[in-house]
């Protein structure tokens, strides 16, 4: 525990260094009819980090995640305002989804694996942008695959049905399947949520090994995952932004009483 | 890979995007176009004798004469049977085709609903007529003889045709709203204690309520729309049925009947017996929109 | 008092499904024992004669004619307008007008439909009683049961493939080719076969719009008289059970072959999966 | 909304062409298929039509021609005849003044019998025209005041609308309004001769030609059903089988298969079928 601190201790000085935004939310507020969801919400989400979402259930950390590459799109009747500006681009100003979506990648809370074969399910996405090389198509997906940390387990059945993985090796084919696209940010909603210990652990493990080459934003329910994982964290409670700061700071020494509640559990 | 050949294709796309959706709407409005097109052809070829040669619409509803070559056109006993048909039918084919589903969907030990599933859905191919043809030859005799009726062509004969043509459609309609119900309900409930032929009652069936409903209307849309099957066992008779032995003529035998001998007021009268037939279609389709609506709430 | 309750729920649910099963074999066994006699070679692919004797090849051939003719305008209409409603449309007046009026097109009754496309298709558009006018009659007859069986196949469709799709940025078109129908394939085919019965069943709207030439058809403007309308006309005109009994052998094997087809055809796409 | 609209305007427009393009298709074809022969169409009543369809049969054995032969019922034979829809109407039963009016011309091909029939069990096998009448209009309504058993009589008639049940109704001499109102209602021929052989208490009436063993023929005063006995006027319920046409619309083709029927080979196959030919 105490060393996973000292990690992202480590990593978030030299993040203040040489660390540039990619994500810059300002005061965006999101409504579901006539309820609204997001109030507020600003914070700049750094490049090459884990920022992990924290709160209770219905606090806005999914609804948040789920605008940074507008799946809130797909809710009838979902208004927002305020600005999320990712490389210098409102996302909200573009019309241009399809890049969005491929640059801003996503994994789920439960594995959503396409009933087709592994290797159906990885190279979806390039086949989708048009490629069609077999040999490319290839490359992609043993790249993806190994990326996701599970090359080893299914090389020799990728032509088999997806559905037929254990749920740990299907969230990381579905990472897979994200990396795919070489995307410049990954969402991850609850990612481990479904899943057994070890298949979260290996799972949790790879995030800390892609952070390398990806942005990635992260809701969790689990405060150690996010203490483990995450450099930065931000707690989120009935739809504001109550706290974000460096992990270590939030789990350690929080300016807030409600952030302390929580990470003390005396509620949540 | 610079950006402009990729801005191109997502150009592309988009407009592909919006291109197939508006396809896609033009495809639903198909219906639209098509119930405009025979409401507008039927009502007008229908409502010619009363707009434009000054026949009674009230007496044409509530006349009980129907004698078209002496200039008489009242339907009231044939909306008195098509009613009479329809809900008798519903009475026992629905029950039975429910009950019918549930156990091929919950009860039913595996093999035997893996063969009978498929073999009703092959009889709700099975044409009309056949019915006909079967109600005639055996259900018309039967109850002639059995009842020691003068004649079998009766309400009853028509209700029980139309109860048994109804259940191959209830059966697999509803079949399938119930084993789309989330497995979860089902484990939900027998967790709390309830047993199975309760969850089935309390909570499958409520939860497949709308694909329950479906079936119902369609097998509803069924009787009342049938014509071959009914002409052979009706009897056509023209009057008020007072007993389930009457003879009957519904509304749509009358159209089926007269239709190819028919021409001029005669023939507008029919396509106004028509739009009887479907101003009962409509008020019924609304209200089970309006009970559906409400229940799905 | 609750056991006793279910024991006889469990008998009624036992009771009802063996009525449905016996009454169904009872007509289906009654029409082959009348029937089966007249079955041979000659009686399906022998050309048909009014003094008797003949075969039914035009009317096999005449229900194909209409069977495919349907098909091919109705699927595809039927499918896309299904995917309008599920995966494009917002919920608003428009669409409920559009769900009216397909619910109200299942209601109505064939000889409506057969009013009309007399009134509409032969005279209007003046194709004559022919093929292609009761064809567009029998498309605008199983577009409902096609726009509803879709519907509920892609209902069933986890709202998460949509989501896993367009999360890689693709656009709803690709998902919608690429995921949602192929899974919602079975669904489908269940309505197409529930569609093919239907025009195979269809007499009264066929009647009047294709109407009775005993002849094989030269073409989809021919008027011509499918099995079904046939077998009515045995009955009506000759009262002859044995043979329309034997007709209704044809379309029971018929339509028993589709849905074996159909059948396989979905299991052979699962297993694909 | 506004670009929906226009897009959908286009797309109507697109599906009106198609549907005209496919309509000048159909014209193409029906010209194309006149190369085999020349295709005759014949619609009306279903009791002509199965005579018609012999007819047919063997005379496109002899010419190039295709006849197509819609049973669709009397009247609308007549006016399909009249608009041109079809070349020649079949009828069974005589022309209404406003079909005249409109100038059919009307070609007597044979002439067909109607037989009252009952279950072959039934006693009674000798009714009075008026007796026929007092049965159909309720009058008597048990087969035992006839002098048969103490059954109720069963009515069987055609559908208002039917040539035979005009022709039938004007000889007995009752109008629609008088059948009694209970009676069974069958749309065919077939249909009466099915209700009635398989029903102890029916009585109908159908064509000659229909007649068989699972029915009984009843005399009319005494008077048998057969071809002699109506070509020699002592059976009384008879009438002609027409075939109607206007003059203009009529080609040489539609004149040709008249001739046929009328000439001794065509008079030869009406006989056959159990018609009654015109001499």
């Amino acid at each position: 525990m105490k060393t996973a601190i000292n990690l992202s201790n480590d990593s978030s000085v030299q993040a203040e260094t040489n660390k540039n935004v990619k994500i810059s939310v300002n005061n965006f507020n999101l409504f579901y009819g006539e309820k609204q969801a997001l109030y507020d919400v600003s914070l700049d989400i750094y490049e090459k980090e884990v920022t992990a979402l924290i709160g209770p259930s219905g606090c806005g950390k999914s609804t948040f995640l789920r605008s940074i590459n507008r799946m809130n799109d797909l809710i009838d009747n979902v208004k927002i305002s305020g600005d999320i500006i990712i490389d210098n681009e409102n996302i909200y100003r573009t019309n241009d989804v399809i890049k969005l979506r491929t640059k801003v990648g996503m994994v789920f809370q439960k594995p959503n694996l396409f009933p087709m074969s592994i290797y159906d399910n990885v190279a979806y996405g390039p086949r989708m942008h048009g490629i069609k090389n077999k040999q490319e198509l290839n490359q992609i997906v043993e790249e993806s695959l190994r990326g996701a940390a599970i090359w080893d387990e299914v090389k020799d059945r990728l032509k088999t049905s997806a559905l037929g993985l254990s749920g740990g090796q299907q969230q990381r084919v579905c990472i897979a399947r994200a990396i795919a696209m070489k995307p410049e940010v990954i969402l991850m909603d609850e990612p481990t949520s479904a899943l057994d210990p070890i298949s979260t652990l290996k799972v949790e493990e790879l995030v800390g090994k892609m952070k390398k080459d990806y942005t990635i934003v992260i809701v969790t329910h689990n405060m150690q995952q996010a203490a483990r994982v995450s450099d930065r964290t931000a707690f989120f409670l009935n739809g504001e932004v109550v706290e974000y700061d460096k992990t270590d700071t939030i789990f350690s020494v929080p300016k807030d009483k409600r952030t302390e509640d929580y990470i003390t559990g005396r509620f949540g | 890979m610079s950006d402009s050949p990729i801005e191109k294709s997502n150009k592309r796309k988009y407009f592909l995007e919006k291109l197939s959706g508006r396809f896609f709407l033009f495809c639903a409005l198909i219906s639209v176009i098509s119930l405009a097109l025979i409401i507008g052809f039927v009502f007008f070829k229908g409502l010619t004798p009363f707009v434009a040669d000054g026949y009674s619409f009230v007496d044409f509803i509530f006349g009980n004469d129907w004698v078209p070559s002496e200039d008489k056109f009242g339907v009231f006993p044939m909306i008195v049977a098509s009613l009479y048909a329809t809900i008798g039918s519903l009475i026992i084919g629905v029950p039975i085709g429910l009950f019918t589903a549930v156990f091929l969907a919950e009860i039913a030990p595996k093999p035997i609903a893996k063969i009978l599933s498929p073999s009703v859905q092959l009889l709700a191919g099975i044409p009309s007529v056949l019915f006909g043809v079967f109600g005639l030859a055996v259900i018309v005799p039967f109850l002639q003889n059995n009842l020691g009726l003068p004649k079998g062509q009766s309400l009853i004969a028509v209700i029980i045709v139309l109860a048994i043509m109804m259940l191959p459609t209830i059966v697999t309609v509803s079949e399938t709203a119930i084993r789309a119900v989330p497995k979860s309900y089902r484990e939900g409930s027998l967790a709390l204690g309830v047993s199975e032929i309760g969850t089935i009652f309390k909570v499958v069936i409520p939860a497949a309520k709308s694909g329950i409903m479906a079936a119902i209307v369609l097998s509803m849309g069924r009787a009342i729309g049938e014509t071959m099957a009914v002409i052979l066992v009706a009897g056509n008779s023209l009057i008020i049925p007072t007993s389930l032995t009457d003879s009957v003529r519904p509304l749509t035998t009358n159209i089926a009947l007269e239709m190819g001998y028919a021409a001029g007021t005669h023939q507008e009268m029919l396509f106004a017996t028509g739009i009887v037939l479907f101003s009962f279609i409509l008020i019924l389709n609304f209200v089970l929109a309006k009970i559906s609506a409400k229940g799905g709430q | 008092m609750n056991k006793i309750k279910d024991h006889l729920l469990r008998g009624i649910l036992w009771f009802s499904s063996l009525l449905t099963i016996v009454i169904l074999v009872t007509i289906i066994g009654y029409i082959f024992v009348k029937g089966y006699k007249l079955i041979n070679f000659d009686f399906i692919f022998g050309d048909y004669s009014p003094t008797g004797g003949g075969g039914i090849w035009p009317m096999v051939v005449t229900t194909i004619y209409t069977i495919v003719i349907s098909l091919l305008i109705a699927t595809p209409i039927g499918i896309f307008a299904a995917v309008y409603l599920q995966e494009y449309a917002k919920q608003g007046r428009l669409v409920r007008i559009i769900r009216f009026a397909t619910e109200s097109l299942t209601g109505i009754p064939s000889i409506i439909y057969g009013l009309f496309g007399a009134v509409f298709f032969v005279a209007t558009l003046n194709f004559g009683m022919s093929i292609i006018a009761a064809s567009l009659t029998l498309t605008i007859i199983i577009l409902p049961v096609v726009i509803r069986t879709t519907e509920e196949a892609l209902k069933t469709v986890p709202q998460s493939y949509r989501e896993g799709s367009l999360a890689l940025g693709t656009t709803k078109l690709q998902t919608l080719l690429k995921v949602i129908l192929p899974s919602a394939v079975p669904g489908i085919l269940s309505g197409i076969i529930l569609s093919m019965g239907r025009i195979i069943g269809e007499s009264a709207a066929i009647f009047l719009t294709a109407g009775t030439v005993a002849a094989l058809p030269e073409g989809i403007f021919s008027s011509a008289r499918t099995l079904t309308v046939h077998s009515y006309l045995v009955t009506q005109e000759s009262g002859d059970i044995e043979l329309a009994s034997a007709i209704g052998i044809v379309l029971i094997v018929i339509i028993l072959v589709l849905n074996l087809t159909a059948t396989y055809i979905s299991k052979k796409l699962n297993k694909a999966d | 909304m506004n670009k929906i609209k226009k897009f959908s305007i286009y797309l109507i427009a697109l599906a009106i062409t198609v549907l005209l393009s496919a309509c000048s298709g159909g014209a193409n074809n029906s010209n194309s298929s006149s190369n085999d022969g020349y295709t005759l169409s014949i619609s009306g009543s279903t009791s002509v039509g199965p005579l018609a369809e012999k007819l047919a049969e063997q005379y496109e054995q002899k010419e190039e021609i295709n006849i197509e032969i819609n049973q669709i019922g009397s009247s609308a034979g007549i006016t399909n005849s009249i608009n041109g829809v079809s070349e020649i109407g079949m009828s069974s039963r005589d022309l209404k003044e406003e079909e005249v009016a409109s100038g059919l011309t009307e070609t007597i091909i044979a002439y067909d019998g109607i037989v009252v029939v009952t279950h072959p069990s039934n006693k009674v096998d000798d009714l009075t025209i008026d007796e026929v009448k007092q049965i159909f209009t309720g009058k008597v309504t048990n087969w035992q005041e006839l002098g048969g058993d103490d059954l109720e009589i069963v009515v069987v008639s055609r559908e208002d609308g039917s040539g035979s049940r005009d022709a039938f109704q004007e000889i007995v001499g009752y109008s629609s309004g008088e059948l009694i109102k209970n009676s069974i209602i069958a749309s065919g021929n077939g249909n009466i001769k099915n209700t009635v052989a398989t029903n102890k208490h029916a009585v109908g009436f159908i064509s000659f030609e229909y007649v068989d063993d699972s029915v009984q023929p009843i005399k009319i005063n005494g008077v048998e059903a057969t071809p002699e006995n109506v070509l020699n006027q002592t059976y009384g319920l008879s009438r002609p089988f027409l075939f109607v046409y206007k003059d203009e619309n009529l080609s040489e083709e539609g004149q040709g298969f008249i001739d046929f029927i009328l000439s001794s080979d065509g008079q030869q196959i009406v006989a056959e079928a159990g018609i009654i030919p015109l001499k």
